[in-house]
């Protein structure tokens, strides 16, 4: 295949690990690890299938989740006096989820201040410079958050040989036009009817790749109202 | 000088600047013009006089102490209403964007590789365009082999996030057992009070 | 809704537009966003109470109704006192700053070694600072040892200068000329901080 969706700007392996995390409900201090090391690798096993480039770093976590699983597999070592309690093999990851996810709380709390110019404004000077590259790119919903709509999307259809698809027979060129054109009568739609006309894996995956390319040219913005609700798609322009 | 034109005065300059002022600047520009010699202590129960007038019923904007100075703000009731006037995109900020800014602004000074240590991936994308939206700045090189840039926040950070100063930003939570956020949730549900 | 917010919003929106705001405007988008439908001579007497507080002593402004709208200005007593904060501008941009921006307008992209290559002389301080007024941006890395940042120009550059693009650009000379007159009006319209 000749595509290959960037990543940049989307979260890391510690990001998809705290989300399945929350979305199993797992306690982060006693994570069962055969069952988050399961959930992590088919994930990263559907970024490929999507040929998302996936970064070098997803692949260590892998390899470091397995690790650990292999670690707790084995029957703990007799402890001889005076030496040291044998550490938890988990111990290691559960400190950077931790160190992590306060700054990643820290920047959600940020993120919900009162923002210049979109919860308070300055009094108005006439001149002032309007930036056009000024948004920062990323979207508000996080690809993780996507891969989990996209995954429920994909139970729903007869599976097909996932890997005999031919992705260059489905454009996705073609299907970026179609989500345009709806977006220009709609305004709005959920992520759900962005396949509504797919009939086949190739085709949801062609349109899932699509999305994902107008979030990165920043056409289209997508929003998620709660955790693991409804995604909608909006159409940048509209808002001018 | 009579009291109310000493408070129209300082007004009347924190209207007109378009940056937030500070009240060194304040005294000096005030010291200057009417030959007054002013202490900060003078001025502060001023401004507290200001804010409180501002902070009235009726009024649609307030006084506010930003990035080390005071500027008028618009009351936040009116973000809606103002948004359709700009008629312009309102700033959005990504989750990604919002982390590494976090990071850089909590534990500054620090390296790009520092950043990606934290986050577990590359964060050469968010930086640079943190960097261009003025958000963040490059402070120097750390003076380990490599002379990495080290990075921190601007006072365009503190105007746009509303922050008097650094101190102002909130405590990092540390992890909180889940248990614990229960009991507050049943117990607020409950109304209980706290034990 | 309530009068007092009626008024708030008023003055809120006076207060952000950047030109006399309109009545009609104003009703236009009291309407849009509260789906109030109002009247001028609704609107009107909300006017003039704003008017009537800020006119009160101890106010540095006061709404003024000019060409056809209304906005907030600074009432004349100050107008000494204000033309001062005016004037303070900051310190002029360097001819260091001017030198190393030619350079990178010119042969950009560049790293910063270039640059002091050519000038023979440490210039990461006036790089970061022409970073800091967004006339400079990082391009990337360039893929040599050690993979060194390299620097381009900005759209604000362009803008500054009058250029419609690179290709506009002035000779060497010509630009390192520049009046100083350029460089304040950049300083002044950047909004930024004195250094």
């Amino acid at each position: 295949m000749d595509y290959e969706v960037k990543l940049d700007g989307f979260e890391g392996p510690l990001d998809l690990l705290l989300h399945l995390i929350k979305k199993h409900e797992l306690d982060i201090m006693n994570i069962p690890i055969a069952l988050i090391t399961r959930q992590y690798v088919d994930s990263i096993e559907l970024m490929k299938t999507m040929n998302l480039d996936i970064a070098g770093e997803f692949l260590l976590m892998a390899a470091t989740l397995m690790h650990i699983k292999s670690k707790m597999l084995l029957p703990p070592e007799e402890v001889e006096e005076g030496e040291e309690e044998e550490l938890d093999p988990r111990e290691e990851l559960v400190r950077r989820l931790l160190e992590y996810k306060k700054y990643k709380d820290a920047g959600s709390q940020l993120g919900e201040r009162d923002i210049l110019d979109r919860d308070l404004f300055s009094k108005g000077f006439s001149e002032e410079y309007d930036d056009e590259n000024d948004d920062l790119v990323y979207p508000e919903v996080g690809l993780f958050d996507l891969l989990d709509a996209l995954q429920e999307v994909l139970k729903s259809v007869t599976p097909s040989i996932a890997h005999a698809v031919n992705m260059e027979r489905i454009s996705i060129k073609e299907k970026t036009e179609i989500i345009l054109n709806r977006l220009k009568e709609e305004r709005n739609m959920t992520f759900q009817s962005l396949f509504d006309n797919d009939s086949t894996r190739g085709e949801i995956v062609a349109s899932f790749l699509a999305l994902l390319e107008l979030i990165k040219m920043r056409t289209v913005n997508v929003f998620q109202g709660e955790n693991f609700g409804v995604i909608r798609i909006t159409s940048k322009d509209l808002l001018h | 000088m009579e009291k109310n034109a000493l408070k129209g005065a300082i007004e009347a300059l924190i209207f007109t600047s378009e940056s937030p002022l500070k009240t060194e600047k304040i005294i000096e520009l005030i010291t200057d013009e009417y030959g007054l010699e002013l202490e900060k202590n003078e001025i502060n129960p001023l401004l507290d006089e200001i804010a409180g007038d501002f902070n009235a019923e009726g009024r649609g904007f307030s006084l506010t102490e930003v990035a080390g100075g005071y500027q008028f703000r618009t009351k936040t009731t009116y973000a809606s209403l103002l948004q359709k006037l700009k008629a312009k995109r309102p700033p959005k900020f990504g989750r990604a964007a919002m982390e590494v800014l976090a990071i850089i602004a909590y534990r500054q000074p620090i390296t790009r590789a520092e950043v990606e240590d934290l986050r577990g991936v590359d964060s050469g994308g968010v930086v640079r365009s943190l960097l261009e939206k003025r958000l963040v700045r490059i402070l120097g090189r750390k003076e380990v082999p490599g002379k990495p840039i080290i990075y921190g926040t601007t006072k365009t950070f503190l105007e746009i996030f509303n922050l008097r100063n650094l101190s102002q930003l909130p405590t990092l939570k540390e992890f909180v057992e889940l248990e614990e956020v229960e009991v507050e949730r049943v117990q607020s549900e409950l109304n209980l009070p706290e034990s």
